[in-house]
């Protein structure tokens, strides 16, 4: 059983997410945070849930759709907003942008927009644990569409022959892009690719946040222990559109129904629901909670913003290491 | 006269596509977003509308499967128009592209043809950073069997989009995204246009400039300052890099003396050293001083405005390697002056909000 | 049930390969023929028993093993022994040598030796099928190593979201060069993979030509008519080395029990077997078409040897169409 | 002095990698065929013997995979020594060495390495045709962020690979195959070697040669009749191709006023372009004769013998451009006399009695 203090949190990690989204989409249009955004409104449950169960030697990967998985594993947010404004202390030092967060400390190895290109850098991270016989575990978040490169099957089949600890969540909202998964795969292809693999594999409500808690720490258990990659699917959805701080909704390219019925599965305010009817928290306290979070946030929004950029000039910047 | 039609580059895009279309069954367009309500900057509108899902075709993220499929109905007599919204998507292809696309027809005895259109956009800007940014005009333009253009002006979007759609080889096209939404005339006619040289656009006598896709529009926007200071230029539009037809911009040399090439992409191992080079080989001695090339550094491309301000050539640097080259450089302070600055170095134009 | 005639056929066209691959092996050390083989001696069977069910219209794709698919779907011998010995009548004019067979009359669409290349070129063909309403079908040839790259799985998910009349054939020699099957995927991968795809597949004996004679001729009716790819696999075995005329068995890469159970089942044989034993061909006939097929052969390698290359040159090679 | 010691360079290859092993518990070896009884022609030879499966991986053929491992372990820490038995094959892993390879240690703030060894292997004869013989020297010369080398003589394969595996940069080492069995002096211990610019490795005063690879030693056979004529040369080993250090060339060139840059990969856009326009950017007025480039034609490299034949340069054309840069043409065919040409165009020696 998940203790209270877990619940927590995990609710406060999805709450510290959603303020910081929240804040890019409301800033947006000042036109101050100038690259290209992919917000995970709506997807926060997978990134906690999973990355509560991980260590800071424990390494993720992840998409142009990182802002989630890099908050929830520790990334410093302070210098994730100044990526986003596109100052030198950006965690990329403004030369990548918020596509391609990384935080060295927290086991970010790294997050790169070309889709499934990370994926074999995350099997990569594997080899290093098994080669050094380090007992941590290399989690590779991907989305849907990763499913349909090359190097994806690719990546499944050295985790799996050569052995390593190694866990891929597959986040499916889905789309890619405006792109139903009906028009781009076999009908659960998804489901079964995995398997195929020998590769075992979970499917889990990815707006379940406990569940996903719950059960990934048993599964990063088993991977630890028993030194081979597993596989969790999970059904989410994106609330905002693919890129950009609006809804883009009036397209029409998601059904109304699936909006509506994704948008009370909302898993912020699932687990306020839960924290309120278990009497962890009342209604004054997540209030407060959220108010603290809200001005703590909003406040290294505008010191970001107010930031000079500071070099080195690109005159300075090293090529080769 | 008939009044003249103007309408922005990616219609142009369209409307080649929708003549083609038309034109010849064979032709059909296949990409990621091709069909969705963006239509790749306007580029694809309509076409699902007009020609049906058949031949209009959205697919999944696997670029190279699609493009090996694309080269297979090529060879078989069907005429592929790829899409790829970012150049850098185009990478997980190179395999099919270098081999198979480009080396077709050679290794079949020159029996199997290609006459596949790839379209490759490049992005810049809005902090597009290092993987959604790339150029690589020199690296397409490196792999013998392909051909490369690069229009620049609405008219040539449209002419040698439907020239490269007809031609039997495979054809790149880098589309600059800065470009689509620049207006120009443009007939609404069936027109092809040349994709096998390079296309004067300006004659002079001071010095001779190449420079092709949004840098030319930057030489023709300062163009007036210098015809105010009496200088006058040969200009090149480096539109088609592949075949790189270079005898008329040698006999340009032959005459003035002096050349600055502008590449696109990277200056290191860019066009421009190949331009260059054929310049020394051909008429070293009528050059009046070293030969000048303007590109971009040897770097990946920096995602934040403070860092790509000075990683892309702009009219300044242009201005200024142009008084530099004709000894001229006491007057840049007064003509940098002249200069229209007012749009941020990360967007096309102040209409441009962002994030793609 | 199969007729006599097309016993006899598909006996004589294995019969042909043989020849022509022992032809190969036999002259190969007099240095004419100047560039890699990949013999495919032991695994005519399969190239044979899928072509006979063809026509010319049908197009095929093939690999670096190329030799036997080209004959089988009727490839011009003649052009393809001046290629061997590089010669400008050869099927590419000598500019691509064994590995890049094709004959554009025949349906033989490329073989590229680049392990996979050709599996999407062969889904293109399927795509032209389909988009010309054309009542044909594409075969791609593929080895039990193309599994392992990416555009293989980018391929099966195209020919089956678009619904196209394709025949995947993998032949399962069990090794990759020197490496074997085990070392490089897990275990079955490869006989459940395109079911994964939701492609009809069928697992056959790769030696046994009847079955896969009779076994094709139903399942490409099922694509002509159902318009869905389908996928077979066939278990086989190499005799020759992986690249080169002779055998490699002193390197004991492969197990010596495998290589004799292959050995009692090379299709040859049994074909000349069962011909006999069912009275169809007597010894003596069999002798008699033997030496037919041989002096014919033997008569080509020796004209080919003695050509002399008539151009165009290097420089009149044009770069483009 | 100690007597020399007389290897191969395949034998100078599996030296050092023993030694980087033994030396650094970090360093593994992976590719396909890496454990197999050809040993990659003899450079992986006991090395599983040695260092046991874990450290010496055989893969399945899934190249971009493999590399994004690669990229991955060595962004933790760890040194991976990639092998890919033909140029050809590295194709379908670009995106990964574009992308990752390239470009992590400039996207991490400079925080990331990647220390990768990418050795690519060269095709060359006996009928490696168009898809087993590529070289792409510029082509990976161009991605900002990788190291580009390519050792001719056994010494420089030993201290070269040895200075590479020790790189934190990613290093793509081009082998021709055709050096594998050349023999040349190697010392027994550990050493290393530059890998940031070329080597000059002859000192002369009429011309300015720069070569790299297998063309190097057809320079340097013909040395001897050159010497015969009184013609000297400075002679740059190009085994350095990125960074692209010219310095030393400029020098050189303002001292000889004549240059021969050997590529090689293609001529066209190839290496020689950016040299010959520096060479134009600095020191124009030194030239006393137009720059030389010599390459491979472009066009795919044909299979048989009878076109190879003169797709490669070789002595003979190396000879002919020299004398006709030194206005000694009218020598030509007394000097060509002395070539010893018995070797046939499409085997490195005749040992080679094929297939692979
Ligand atoms: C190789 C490549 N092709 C295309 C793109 C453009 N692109 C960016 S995100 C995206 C959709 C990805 O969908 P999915 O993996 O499901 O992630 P989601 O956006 O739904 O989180 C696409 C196609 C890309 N970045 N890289
Ligand atoms: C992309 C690529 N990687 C490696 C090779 C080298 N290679 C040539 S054939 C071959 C083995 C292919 O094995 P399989 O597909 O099982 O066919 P088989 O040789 O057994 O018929 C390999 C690895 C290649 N040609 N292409
Ligand atoms: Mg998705
Ligand atoms: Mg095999």
């Amino acid at each position: 059983m998940i203790s209270n203090n877990n619940l927590k949190s995990l609710y406060k990690d999805i709450l510290k997410i959603r303020i910081v989204e929240e804040g890019i989409s409301d800033r947006y249009s000042e036109q101050e945070m100038r690259c290209p955004i992919h917000l995970s409104i709506g997807q926060e449950a997978i990134a906690v849930g999973v990355c509560k169960n991980l260590n800071d030697k424990d390494q993720i990967v992840s998409n142009h759709r990182c802002h989630a998985h890099y908050i929830a594993k520790g990334g410093d947010i302070n210098k994730m907003i100044n990526e986003f404004y596109g100052n030198s202390d950006g965690c990329t030092g403004g030369r990548g942008g918020s596509m391609h967060l990384f935080d060295q400390n927290k086991g970010v190895l790294s997050s790169v927009p070309i889709v499934s290109s990370a994926i074999p850098l995350g099997v990569g991270a594997g080899f290093y644990f098994k080669y050094n016989k380090q007992n941590n575990v290399a989690v590779i978040f991907l989305g849907d569409a990763a499913i349909e490169e090359g190097v994806f099957y690719e990546s499944l089949n050295y985790a799996k022959i050569l052995s390593l600890p190694i866990l891929f969540v597959c986040e499916n909202n889905l789309f890619s892009c405006f792109t139903d998964i009906k028009e781009r795969q076999p009908k659960n292809l998804i489901k079964k690719i995995s398997k195929t693999f020998d590769i075992k594999t979970s499917f889990l409500d990815g707006n379940d946040t406990i569940n996903i808690f719950n059960k990934t720490k048993k599964i990063i258990s088993e991977i630890k222990k028993n030194k081979q990659p597993q596989f969790i699917l999970l059904d989410t959805f994106r609330m905002f559109e693919h890129c950009g701080p609006n809804k883009d909704d009036y397209l029409n390219y998601r059904n109304p129904k699936l909006i509506k019925k994704w948008d009370k599965n909302c898993p912020l305010k699932k687990m306020e629901k839960l924290l309120i009817s278990k009497k962890i928290l009342s209604l004054k306290q997540i209030s407060d909670i959220k108010d603290k979070y809200k001005v703590k946030i909003d406040n290294i929004f505008k010191k970001c913003r107010k930031k000079k950029f500071k070099g080195p000039n690109l005159k300075e910047i090293k090529l080769y290491a | 006269m008939p009044k003249k039609r103007i309408i922005t580059s990616s219609e142009a895009i369209n409307e080649a596509t929708i003549i083609a279309m038309k034109k010849d069954k064979n032709v059909y367009v296949i990409g990621e977003g091709v069909n969705d309500p963006k239509e790749i900057f306007g580029t694809t509108k309509n076409l699902k509308k007009i020609f049906g899902k058949k031949r209009v075709i959205e697919t999944p993220i696997s670029e190279n499967g699609m493009t090996g499929l694309c080269i297979g109905s090529a060879m078989m007599g069907l005429k592929p128009i790829q899409v790829h919204q970012r150049v850098d998507f185009a990478l997980l292809a190179l395999e099919q592209i270098i081999n198979n696309c480009a080396k077709a027809f050679f290794v079949s005895n020159s029996k199997h043809t290609v006459p596949i259109v790839i379209r490759l956009i490049i992005g810049r800007g809005w902090g597009q950073g290092p993987m959604h940014s790339q150029i690589l005009d020199s690296l397409f333009a490196q792999i013998p069997g392909l051909k490369v253009i690069m229009p620049s002006m609405p008219r040539d979007f449209k002419g040698m989009m439907l020239s490269a759609i007809k031609d039997p080889n495979p054809v790149i096209v880098l589309e600059h995204r800065w470009l689509h939404n620049i207006k120009g005339s443009v007939p609404k006619k069936f027109y092809s246009q040349n994709i096998n040289k390079p296309n004067k656009i300006k004659n002079g006598k001071d010095l001779t400039i190449v420079a092709n896709g949004y840098n030319l529009l930057e030489v023709l926007e300062i163009q007036k300052i210098l015809n105010s200071e009496g200088i006058s230029f040969d200009l090149f539009d480096l539109n088609v890099i592949q075949p790189l037809n270079t005898d008329s911009i040698i006999s340009s040399v032959k005459k003035t003396g002096r050349i600055i090439v502008i590449d696109s992409g990277f200056k290191n191992l860019g066009i421009g050293s190949e331009i260059v080079t054929r310049i020394s080989e051909n008429c070293l001695e009528n050059l009046k001083s070293k030969p000048v090339r303007i590109g971009l550094p040897f770097m990946p491309t920096p995602s934040t405005r403070f860092l790509a301000n000075n990683y892309y050539p702009n009219k300044k640097t242009i201005l200024c390697a142009i008084l530099d080259i004709l000894k001229k450089g006491k007057n840049k302070i007064k003509l940098e002056k002249k200069l229209k600055n007012n749009i941020p170095i990360d967007v096309p134009d102040l209409s441009f909000k962002g994030p793609f």
